[in-house]
């Protein structure tokens, strides 16, 4: 049976009891997948997993609190789900996890680049594990799988889920490399680099908040303190100094919660990398508190706690 | 005794004290403690304690001529137990560097004996006793000091009649030779 | 209002009101002469201290910011300054990445019984800035400053991860 | 909204390098500021009046005071508006001597920067809003921390005042090191007839409950409500049953540890009542070194107590306690004088301490009273004194004086030439700080009377000769060194904190000093309070102190102890975290991070989950504040938008509206 | 085995050679490896530092650029006099300002790598005691000793960075180590006059008669020390101190190196006790003959 099989089968056995189970299905075209609310034994047949069902579907369950429902989950994705367990943002109790083993996700911008130009409508999508055969209008392009892997994917540690009620696949090997060529070019600019780029960056943004509003741990929702006026931390003023601001606040609110699971940067429509932020924050928190976001279900978040003697925080020399 | 007018203090004279020391002369609060423990107070004019009093109070000639800068063996004992981490020891070297600058040599054999034992350390690059010995009789005029031990010494072969030549004793001369030209202050 | 004369620079303090307040407060009775640059706003606690705070008087041109605490241990709160430490630490270490030099930012602790520390906080931390110079402003400082910008952003850039 | 502007001159303080009128004429151009004025004293009553009138002609709602630091008239301003017909919360401060006429000298820098601390008090102000403070009621009991002189006479006061009191010692007895003394100055009367009297009130006064051999555990609470855990050490001695008979003390056969109330002098039995007044008058064994805990035999104490109140297996005890308000009174310890190698470190029997010399003198000391040197138990003739030996010396890191030394050395060189006629003391001493009543006249009697040469100039160093100690040290008034054959050395050792204080002020929230004194309030003001409410100050923890001045602080503290609970209620300071419900999306973050547990979940109509603030429990820190992410729960008074109007007052956004 | 840089001292050449070849015979024989500073100079003593701060740390830290170019990071000394100076030089040569101004002096500049140490600290901190006691032949069993250290061997103590400053214990050690009785002297650290013995002999009569008189009160039999000076103040001078006070002292000063030697059952020739000024043979006879402790 292959693994899709078995989730579709596994989903069965406890689709009576849940409201829906969440997962993905074909988009509008074969490129592209889109979530899946199953609510019915009919709705299954529509279901996919692979290496186009990027989204991370933790998303979604802190608007089901209160309702039993199914999740499926890649590896990273089951991260958001502990992380969200820990801040009591959801109830164990109300869920039921399909946990898979995870061979990766495609970027699509990384698809867009490699095709000579925009494909449009794709027509069709042959997946094997070497990578991605497309056709667009007749023209056949066969892309590698290493060179349109998710940047996450290409260091992920955790590729199997961490948490599930029910586990399909084998087990996967976490990537061999931790580190980013991009992120670590982009560490060693200079402090002026790094401004200017922002700078420039951030007058792109058109504050859509997609960003925030894909990201799992973004729990606020309608009172998002970027958007409200008591309190005011940001004006309407659409200038860079603002829009960094926005950015500020997504990130200080996602430190030491932040699994990495990158929805913001892929949801962003002008193509802000926000992961350098991510990942350098992430890098920080690993270094002071020995923390990984959703990596163990007893772990309490860094700011959330203290130490008497912080071990890793020296005294400066005043 | 000698009546000082404190509206008078040389203000200039406590600067440099206290730049060429790195100490800060007024934290002393005249306790004594180097008074105490100095060996050598039965031989000063005036005791450490006074000497950093007359600097508090800018008496720099008074400072300067005084016997009991240049009659400081530098034993540290005042130094180790100022209860106000004073380097009073520094500050009696700094007085007699000074003194020497302005041309004062109160303690005139101490003065002779310095520059009796440098000059053979110049000429040499090691200290040699016995030359040393004939220069500073027959500079200071004590043509009979210690005498008494010279048979003694001399039956020991304590002191040899010929000096250590080292080989860069021309490096040693140019330290001098610089150090007069530079006139380093520190 | 941006510092008005080019003798100063623009460092804002949030102090917790029961130690570092009042050890400012002791170095003003003890005379301890410091530099002017430093605006002072009383928050009860470092607790209180929200490192966002920090970010925006970054953000809206502050030359540098100044955070300070009571010492580890002796927060009035009990536990204010182990959380404030925690969080401050990684605004410290976070800065980097977002171009803004982090010598700008600092943190420390002072009791209210320190006013000769808190004189040498702010003399030291002081002359740290005015090393550093002006913060770069994040906003155009000129309208044509700003249409530079939109026209650079709008050819697009070359981004270090979707190259 | 309209804001008036009130810029003081505090006389010259900051009116010599602030100019007052500029900085009130720029007030005038800030939002919603309608009036704005400069006045000589703010703080005085017609700078007071001026405030109310200007609040009433002019209509205000809300005023700036730009003066001294709010946390020295804060709470005056704040009544004066609430006179005027305001809410004491719409007041705001500007702290322009402090922060910046004392400290900065450029009069035009001074000038800007004092207008934008004004500029920020009014944008501050602008977003603040009426608070109102909530009653609770307190317990009417105290505790006492410490029964030494200060926290007998602290606990004696609250008692006579009609407030149970609890007192904790650490030691087995009370009377701390006052009961140690044998005579004091400047009367030279007996202290233990002084201070007995008062421990046996302390036993016997029915409001008072006394634990000895206990130590303050933990603390928990707010002003008027505190939980107290004490830690009842193990005695291995049933309390309810001895009737300090004594037979154990003397039949116990293990009595080689030092004596302690005897500064080490001699040795005491295992078992033991330390001194013959000794509050509670009860036998406690020293488990260090009785035989029976240590090597499992011996039992001897158990079969001779005619009561068989010995208990071998007895165990530490928890007790906990609700108390209104705490009165700290844990005293000081003696500098350890092992510190000045240069006076031997021990090596010489014949250094001792001022406080086993008092024990010397003592009647019921190990000598019965008579001076006897501990080398070779020879009456001394030549006794040298050294003052200052760990006070007003950094290299000790003691710069501070002790205060007292200089008055206990002339009383003991009085009592030694009582003791031994033909004795001749030596006083070391560098300054001779007797400002007290009667107290220089007594140092002049040491002088004058009883012979005592004092010489002025520190001790170097101590060495022996034959059976001599040869102390050298100056005498810079005839400016030179001098030597004195001593028989024996008495080392007046200054005082430093109490072992363990800073552990116990970081359990009550009361900050030390960098030597580990406990702050006050307010050196002059608040001399017994500290920044924790409800909790108060008596004694040598916050300083060293003598007996009179200790015993002052005592009735001090006991007398605001007193006010404090003399009220039915108290008020809660309204700056406190509220909840947002509407906001609120019941994670429990700041629950969870409260050191107060001043956060309690609750249910809305809905079911859903929300945090709600208990008034009287939270003490206004904002950590909660910044753990929320919605923003959902806000500090009253230092709210979000309060503290952002400051940073954009102080830095104002560069808006893209700007340059259209 | 040790490798250490040996510096010396002008003296060791002359007035107190007995107590540079004891040095080295008790280094051998306690595994110490000691290399001589190639062509060193003097390190300019107490006069230079009277005279001139900048010119006395150039003084010293000539040899401490030969050893920098020995390619070695310590070196040992025995004389405390030479110790202060090269330990005063690497402690100010800290201060780059200063370093410069002391460096402008030299020929090769000093780059402030080396470690400064009297020789009895490497015998203190780096010779295991068991390992002295277990190479001793003749036990110095009856023999009274006072130790004294003199006064800038520990002091100041930040500075000097060894042993105690009031009360210091390594010779004291060493010496139990190898079977003396030590006294308790108490004037270890006072100074016996210093160089002041050509120039004001008064000063060091009365100061060294002190320190005499304290050591004969203890019953001391002998004296140990480990600086020239004080071995030559005390021994070549004792016999102007008894004229000058009327006194009667006839107390030998042994180098520590010397009773060490003697207890290793080092050569004779090696140790140079007929160098002593007063007669070491009553004291020397005190120590009980192993044939006589058993």
């Amino acid at each position: 049976m292959s693994q899709l099989d078995t989730l579709k089968s596994a989903i069965k056995d406890r689709l009576g009891e849940l409201e829906c189970v969440i997962g993905w299905e074909q988009g509008y075209d074969p490129l592209h997948a889109t979530p899946l609310f199953i609510r019915t034994e009919a709705d299954l047949d529509r279901l996919i997993i692979g290496p186009l069902a990027v989204h991370n579907l933790a998303t979604y369950l802190t608007a089901y609190k209160g309702k039993k429902i199914g999740v499926v989950v890649k590896g990273c994705d089951s991260r958001s789900v502990i992380e969200l367990l820990n801040e009591n943002l959801i109830s164990r109790d109300d869920l039921v996890i399909f946990g898979l083993c995870c061979d990766g996700v495609v970027s699509q911008r990384k698809i867009r680049a490699a095709l000579p130009a925009d494909p449009g409508f794709v027509e069709a999508v042959d997946i094997s594990a070497n990578g991605l055969k497309i056709t667009v209008a007749g023209q056949t392009a066969m892309l590698n799988m290493t060179d349109i892997l998710a940047d996450k994917c290409r260091t992920c540690q955790h590729p199997n889920a961490l948490i599930s009620d029910v586990l399909i696949g084998e087990n996967r090997q976490s990537a061999s490399s931790t580190s980013l060529a991009c992120q670590e070019e982009f560490e060693a600019k200079s402090d002026a680099e790094k401004f200017a780029f922002w700078q420039e960056t951030m007058s792109r943004c058109i504050r859509c908040y997609a960003c925030r509003n894909a990201c799992p741990m973004c729990v606020c929702r309608d009172y998002c303190i970027a958007t409200s006026r008591d309190p005011l931390w940001v004006s309407q003023d659409n200038s860079p100094a603002e829009n960094f601001m926005f950015q500020m606040i997504h990130v200080s609110h996602l430190a030491g919660r932040c699994t990495e699971c990158g929805e913001c940067e892929r949801a962003c429509p002008v193509d802000i990398p926000l992961m350098l932020l991510r990942r350098f924050m992430n890098k920080q928190v690993q270094d002071v508190f020995e923390h990984q976001a959703g990596t163990d279900l007893e772990q309490t978040p860094p700011l959330l706690t203290f130490k008497v003697e912080e071990e890793r925080i020296n005294e400066r020399g005043w | 005794m000698q009546i000082f007018d404190l509206a008078a203090a040389d203000h200039a004279f406590i600067a440099e004290v206290q730049a060429r020391s790195h100490q800060d002369i007024k934290t002393c609060y005249q306790c004594g403690n180097c008074t105490a423990g100095c060996p050598y107070t039965f031989a000063y004019d005036y005791s450490v304690s006074q000497i950093m009093r007359l600097i508090q109070t800018g008496q720099k000639d008074a400072v300067l001529k005084s016997r009991s800068i240049w009659l400081c063996g530098s034993c540290q004992s005042c130094t180790t137990r100022c209860p106000n981490n004073i380097d009073v020891a520094l500050i009696m070297d700094v007085c007699r560097h000074m003194a020497r600058e302005a041309g004062y040599a109160t303690e005139r054999a101490v003065k002779v004996f310095a520059d009796s034992f440098l000059n053979s350390v110049s000429r040499y690059g090691r200290a040699f006793e016995l030359g040393l010995m004939t220069e500073y009789m027959a500079r200071s005029g004590r043509i009979f000091t210690d005498v008494d031990l010279a048979p003694s010494a001399l039956m020991r072969n304590k002191l040899p009649f010929k000096p250590h030549r080292i080989q860069g004793r021309d490096q040693v001369a140019r330290i001098f030779e610089r150090f007069r030209k530079g006139g380093a202050h520190a | 209002m941006p510092a008005q004369d080019v003798r100063e620079l623009r460092i804002v303090g949030f102090l917790c009101n029961w130690c570092s307040y009042g050890g400012a407060d002791t170095a003003g009775v003890g005379r301890f002469s410091q530099p002017t640059d430093l605006r002072i706003i009383r928050v009860p606690c470092s607790g209180r201290i929200d490192p966002l705070f920090i970010v925006r008087a970054l953000l809206n041109g502050a030359d540098g910011v100044l955070v300070s605490g009571c010492h580890p241990r002796d927060c009035h709160y009990a536990e204010g300054n182990f959380y404030a430490r925690r969080r401050l630490e990684l605004l410290k270490r976070f800065l980097p990445v977002t171009g803004f030099d982090a010598r700008r930012f600092e943190y420390t602790w002072v009791s209210a019984s320190e006013g000769q520390r808190w004189q040498h906080v702010v003399t030291e931390f002081t002359r740290r800035i005015h090393e550093l110079g002006p913060a770069p402003n994040f906003n155009p400082a000129s309208e044509m400053d700003w249409n530079a910008l939109a026209l650079h952003a709008a050819q697009g850039q070359t981004c270090p991860c979707h190259g | 909204m309209r804001i008036g502007v009130f810029i003081c001159h505090c006389g010259s303080n900051i009116a010599g390098t602030v100019d007052c009128p500029s900085v009130a004429a720029t007030a005038l151009t800030y939002p919603d500021v309608v009036f704005s004025t400069d006045t000589m004293y703010a703080c005085s009553e017609p700078g007071q009046d001026a405030i109310i009138q200007a609040v009433k002609e002019k209509n205000l709602d809300g005023v700036v005071v730009a003066s001294c630091t709010p946390r020295m008239h804060e709470q005056t301003f704040r009544r004066a508006v609430e006179r005027a017909g305001l809410n004491r919360y719409m007041f705001e401060m500007a702290n322009i001597r402090e922060h910046v006429s004392w400290i900065g000298k450029t009069k035009d820098l001074n000038t800007n920067k004092a207008a934008e601390l004004v500029r920020m008090a009014v944008e501050k102000l602008r977003r603040n809003r009426p608070l109102f403070a909530k009653r609770f009621e307190t317990v009417k009991r105290v505790l006492v921390i410490g029964g030494g002189v200060a926290g007998i006479q602290a606990a004696l006061d609250c008692a006579d005042g009609g407030q149970e009191v609890v007192l904790v010692e650490r030691e087995q007895s009370i009377g701390g090191k006052m009961a140690k003394l044998d005579k004091t100055f400047p009367t030279v009367d007996c202290s233990s007839c002084v201070l007995g009297p008062k421990m046996v009130d302390i036993a016997q006064h029915p409001n008072i409950t006394l634990y000895t051999c206990s130590e303050v555990e933990s603390v928990g609470g707010y002003v008027g409500n505190f939980q107290v855990t004490i830690r009842k050490k193990a005695t291995y001695v049933d309390w309810s049953k001895c009737t300090g008979c004594g037979l154990c003390v003397e039949k116990c056969p293990s009595r080689k540890h030092p004596d302690t109330f005897n500064e080490g002098l001699c040795t005491a039995p295992s078992i033991n009542i330390p001194f013959p007044q000794a509050i509670p008058k009860k036998a406690a064994i020293n488990a260090a070194s009785c035989i029976m805990l240590t090597k499992g035999k011996c039992g001897v104490c158990a079969k001779v107590c005619p009561v068989k109140c010995i208990d071998f297996e007895q165990k530490d005890e928890l007790v906990t306690v609700d108390v209104g308000a705490v009165v700290v009174a844990t005293g000081y310890d003696l500098f350890d004088w092992h510190k000045y190698p240069q006076y031997g470190e021990g090596r010489y029997k014949d250094v001792i301490t001022s406080m086993q010399y008092e024990r010397l003198l003592s009647a019921s000391g190990p000598t019965g009273g008579h001076i006897k040197r501990p080398s070779d138990g020879k009456e001394p003739k030549n006794v040298v004194f050294i003052q200052c030996v760990g006070s007003r010396d950094r290299s000790v890191n003691r710069p501070y004086c002790s205060g007292f030394c200089c008055m206990y050395t002339a009383k003991q060189a009085i009592l030694t030439k009582d003791h031994v006629p033909d004795s001749q003391s030596f006083v070391f001493y560098m300054d001779i700080r007797s400002p007290g009543k009667m107290y220089d006249e007594f140092t002049r009697r040491a002088m004058e009377e009883y012979g005592a040469q004092y010489v002025r100039g520190r001790v170097s160093m101590i060495y022996p000769q034959d059976d001599k100690l040869i102390v050298r040290g100056a005498d810079t008034l005839a400016g030179t060194q001098v030597e004195v054959p001593a028989d024996l050395v008495v080392l007046a050792v200054g005082a430093e904190s109490a072992r363990g204080a800073v552990q116990l002020g970081e359990k009550l929230r009361v900050a030390p000093d960098q030597y580990g004194f406990f702050v006050e309030s307010h050196p002059k003001l608040k001399p017994v309070e500290t920044n924790t409410a409800g909790v108060f100050l008596a004694g040598a923890c916050q300083g060293p102190k003598d007996i009179p001045a200790s015993v002052g602080q005592g009735s001090a503290a006991a007398s605001k102890v007193l006010g404090l609970l003399s009220k039915k209620e108290l008020e809660s300071d309204p700056a406190v975290s509220r909840v947002n419900p509407g906001r609120c999306v019941g994670c429990g973050k700041c629950v969870q991070t409260c050191p107060f547990g001043a956060i309690k979940m609750i249910e809305d109509r809905f079911g859903n989950p929300k945090a709600e603030v208990i008034d009287t429990v939270c003490q206004g820190c904002g950590i909660c504040t910044v753990t929320c992410p919605q923003g959902a729960i806000q500090l009253e008074h230092f709210t979000d938008n309060q503290i952002l109007a400051e940073v954009n007052a102080l830095c104002p956004p560069k808006m893209f509206a700007n340059f259209e | 085995m040790h490798n250490i840089a040996y510096y010396p001292g002008c003296s060791g050449q002359g007035t107190s050679t007995e107590y540079d070849r004891s040095t080295r015979a008790i280094c051998q024989a306690l595994d110490i490896a000691l290399t001589d500073v190639e062509d060193w100079s003097c390190c300019g003593s107490s006069p230079a530092h009277t005279v001139n701060h900048v010119l006395s740390a150039a003084l010293s830290a000539r040899n401490l650029a030969q050893v920098e170019a020995m390619g070695m990071t310590r070196v040992a000394t025995p004389c405390p006099s030479c110790l202060s100076n090269l330990r005063t030089a690497t402690h100010k040569m800290k201060d780059p300002d200063f370093q410069s101004k002391a460096n402008a002096l030299l020929d090769t500049p000093y780059r402030n790598t080396v470690d400064v140490q009297s020789v009895l600290q490497v015998l203190a901190e780096h010779v295991d005691p068991e390992y002295i006691k277990s190479k001793v032949v003749n036990p110095l069993t009856g023999i009274k000793i006072a130790c004294y250290y003199g006064c800038i061997m520990n002091r100041p103590p930040a500075l000097m960075q060894f042993d105690h400053h009031e009360n210091p214990m390594a010779m004291d050690n060493l010496m139990a180590a190898i079977g003396a009785e030590v006294v308790p002297f108490p004037l270890k650290v006072e100074c016996c006059g210093a160089s002041f013995g050509i120039p004001r002999g008064d000063i060091v009569h009365k100061l060294s008669g002190k320190l005499l008189d304290a050591g004969r009160r203890l019953g001391a039999d002998c004296f140990v020390t480990a600086c020239p000076l004080c071995q030559m103040n005390l021994d070549l001078r004792q016999g102007q101190i008894n004229d000058a006070l009327h006194e009667n002292f006839k107390i030998p000063i042994f180098y520590y190196t010397q009773l060490l030697g003697y207890a290793l059952g080092l050569d004779r020739a090696e140790l140079g006790f007929e160098k002593l000024c007063v007669d070491p043979r009553r004291a020397l006879g005190k120590i009980k003959q192993p044939a006589q402790t058993r």
